[in-house]
């Protein structure tokens, strides 16, 4: 580890081509919350190849990643589009082998959130009570059990998840990626300890003295990071609490476009190809983003004194 | 108690499942909640019977409070006013597997008469007829939750005799299969549908859907017409009681106004 | 699990009356910060006997508990005067069987960390990775060793650890148990999660609104808590950000008081014994507590708004 | 560097030690730090010649900045200013384990000819002649850290021929046996005393303590006279450098001004 005094900001478009390569496994996490969208699209743009991608729930953006051809695997717990349906162009690619085939590599929820915890302890495995009576065992040998030393009784295990780069979106980051996340932590803060780079993409970049004034906020400290990239909405269609909403109408719509593989195509061209980065994605936006800021509901603070 | 108050004219069956769904919980225990009619019947009982339910979702809101029926599981408006945010590892190691969950809302595109559910695969799991979403946290919530309640239009497709797939375990193959796994929870409990509901036997059939009470309106042959199998049915066959008009009233105009699921 | 809303307010002699009973399991955790003194001095004056002590560092508190005869056993991974040399009554206890012998499991730092984390997730064992080379598995056979199912590689093990009673001191908590701490966390949140019972211990009982204004903050949510004892100045001689410093010449003077047994019971008697509770104890300190009273540095609030 | 300026006059040798292992650190490692020489060491080497230095100490304080000397490994001056605040399983299981610490310091009551250490016992574990503390975080840190620093004032009692318990392991019988162990550590590299300090020699004494610089006044017979064995000796002793002024001035003024450690 090293945390030199250098600033690590550096563009979305850099930070892919610098640690992002192909054939990588990559994790871009965020359950529902602070997804990096943002990321994803440079990812298609930069036209990646044979990633391995791992996330708990695809969501749109690992469709969106399928359908250009970006994935060679995925490895997930829930593939939907959250509250609106299915992930057609996902199905496409698992059905019908569309655009090419795309290996699987399933878990339950539980299941990968133990895994990127195994992996950020650098431990080869850890036990949990799930998966037992179901038939996931069956069509995943990964699943594996052991014997507890102390009562005998089988426990089920899962494997250690080290990708070899994690993204992750938060609300503030210092330049040297020292960073700070509230409402919802997933599995953000696992997944980065269990990879071996960390590109923390942020809403706002602020002072080192902002996160030290609050340093039970922060998610990760800088010398894990790789990269520090500022983009404003980097996360829409989903949400960043105290930013901005959920854009359902985005998610609803969707379902439509993934329908149809042309009209995904589209889609792709408009809003991801036929822009040259996330600052033209918001321009292009417009008004659809700014009625999606988020209202003003402060915490208190607390005194850090002694 | 809601029952106690005057039946409403009309009402859907979706609303009348909310209902139904919502009259099973009590007051004070924790629920794990879904996003759709369960979230609906969850906070409908917060606004009834059973004021200190506590709403834990998978996202890891705890003691959710949501001023707007939440859109998607990790919904903004779940986090603002919650009591604690966990990360997923406390949800699932300490909160579910930790056996702090008292009752867990499940749904199914199969299940079948042992509560068993798939949300995986139609067909064959390598040449996939249709792929569904998969488990998400399912699988440990029909294994952890000290009761499950499950939730589903009844249709022979969704309620076949035999599933492709099971994802999550209710009772397997009935009778005590559960304490064989030592599951710590004790399984699907309720299956309410739009026709009717059902518990899961006692004694000897122990484990296996029993029709407990048919909606109003619904028959026996229709309920035959929409399983994949023949129903036990309870000694003493219930009719359920209709939503009241102040359930109607909360689920039109406070909860989903905008009619999203109902 | 159950949430009345029935508040769970009591005193700390009621708390302790109902939740801690002889020759039961104890933890009253807190790594220098936010340890219960209050509730380790009431189980003192109530005479509890033949309690198995748990917690990382037995520090001044577990002496004292030690010294006055409460404890049976002692399960730890560091025994001494932090900062200030060793716990002379334990010494006597382990060394001369005085006031009678004290069994000792012990584990190091991580072996109790996991201890605990194994016990919140209700699992037999956790896998981690020391006490290889160490001579401490050779005097401590519950330290054992499993295979990974995926690399074949060995792995020492430590057993769960559930006690019947969690006592935590936080500095702020709502009538029902909901909770909140800043500063250094230590292992309180996986031992409550690991207990069967839990005591909040609360510098301030606030509104149920003030906890959910900053929802990041909460450590354990009321309903898995048993009772809540409002307690000011209750970590004293140890510390509570933000609202008062550790009172170090306390720990610098109790190396001479632990050197001689008299010493030590005359000190019970005037400080545990001869108060009849903790506002006694806190009246009768008078100045020297409030030179201690922190000073203010506050956070900045976030937006929780959507 | 520090070294380059002017020696000072007089000093002890705790500030002589202190010196000594803030020099062994780099500008941007992450040091797992101790309370006593090794947390004043590392402030002097912030102050000096890495001031990106990160300080983590074991109750979870992570980039600390303490405007007061910390009193106790917890100490309040600790968390206020820092980075982040870790949970103690974050520290163990993510920091140290995941294999995120550069340096780590110990001390210990005995020390082997291996740096082996030990804080446990002395005389029999049973039956104790002396009961020490005990392991702390020593144990994973003696496995983990990139390298370990050991700081100790050098007598026949704290380096005997044998010690008699191993709480953290160094380089147990020699040789190459971190390896056959699969430490992920490299183990102790340094071992600095009030009289000289040690490396860990290569080749077919590599994980044996090995003489490299004798400590300004000290004199090879008063180190053996300190030493449960024959010490090994490296090709080229040195004589270590002593502290410049403004080291001692960093430390009598702004770090210890009270004489705590000093």
């Amino acid at each position: 580890m090293s945390n030199s005094e250098s600033s690590k900001l550096m563009s979305m478009s850099q930070a892919v081509r610098l640690h992002v390569s192909d054939g990588a496994t990559v994790v871009i996490e965020g359950f529902t919350h602070l997804i990096s969208f943002a990321a994803g699209h440079e990812i298609i743009r930069q036209k990646r190849r044979d990633l391995t991608l791992c996330r708990l729930t695809p969501d749109l953006v690992y469709e969106q990643m399928i359908a250009a051809g970006c994935a060679r695997k995925l490895v997930f717990s829930w593939a939907g589009n959250p509250g609106a349906g299915p992930l057609y162009a996902l199905r496409r690619a698992v059905e019908q082998g569309i655009p090419h085939p795309l290996e699987l590599e399933e878990y339950s929820h539980f299941g990968m959130v133990v895994r990127f915890q195994a992996g950020a302890a650098k431990l080869p495995f850890l036990p949990l009570r799930t998966f037992s009576g179901s038939d996931l065992p069956r069509v995943n040998p990964a699943i594996r059990e052991i014997e507890c030393p102390y009562t005998g009784e089988r426990l089920p295990t899962v494997p250690a998840l080290n990708p070899d780069v994690a993204i992750l979106h938060v609300q503030r980051a210092d330049r040297f990626g020292n960073c700070q996340v509230w409402g919802l932590l997933g599995v953000q803060k696992e997944a980065a300890f269990a990879s071996a780079r960390v590109i923390v993409v942020a809403e706002e970049i602020v002072d080192e003295a902002v996160i030290r004034a609050d340093p039970n906020r922060t998610l990760l400290p800088g010398f894990i990071v790789s990269a520090v990239v500022h983009e404003p909405w980097g996360c829409h269609p989903s949400f960043a609490q105290g930013f901005y909403d959920r854009d359902n109408d985005a998610y609803v719509a969707w379902r439509e476009i993934s329908q149809d593989a042309a009209k995904l195509n589209l889609w792709l061209d408009e809003w991801v190809y036929g822009v040259a980065d996330r600052a033209e994605y918001v321009r292009k936006m417009g008004d659809r983003l700014t009625r999606l800021r988020a209202k003003e509901q402060l915490s208190a603070p607390v005194n850090y004194g002694y | 108690m809601a029952t106690e108050e005057a039946p409403a004219a009309g009402f859907t069956p979706a609303e009348l499942m909310v209902c139904a769904a919502a009259r099973e919980l009590c007051d004070g225990e924790v629920v794990f909640v879904g996003i759709g009619l369960p979230n609906l019947a969850c906070n409908l009982a917060r606004r009834l019977h059973a004021p200190n339910l506590v709403l834990i979702y998978e996202s890891g809101a705890v003691g959710a409070v949501p001023e707007r029926i939440p859109v998607s599981i990790g919904d903004p408006a779940l986090v603002t006013n919650s009591i604690a945010i966990a990360s997923m590892s406390e949800i699932f190691y300490n909160y579910l597997q930790g056996g702090k969950i008292d009752v867990g809302f499940l749904q199914g595109a199969q299940i079948d008469r042992f509560g068993n559910l798939n949300t995986t695969v139609i067909g064959d799991y390598d040449h996939p007829k249709v792929r569904l979403p998969g488990s998400g946290g399912a699988c440990e919530i029909a294994i952890h939750a000290k009761r499950v309640l499950v939730i589903a239009p009844q249709t022979k497709k969704t309620f076949p005799a035999k599933i492709d797939f099971i994802t999550s375990p209710g009772h397997l193959e009935g009778g005590d299969a559960r304490k064989r796994h030592n599951f710590p929870g004790a399984g699907p409990q309720k299956v309410i549908t739009d026709l009717a509901l059902y518990d899961f036997g006692t004694g000897e059939t122990a484990g296996e859907m029993t029709l407990a009470s048919l909606h109003p309106g619904a028959t026996l042959d229709r309920v035959r017409e929409n399983l994949g199998w023949e129903p036990r049915i309870a000694a003493t066959l219930q009719t359920t009681t209709p939503p009241t008009s102040e359930e109607l009233r909360l689920l039109r105009e406070e909860l989903d106004p905008k009619g999203l699921y109902l």
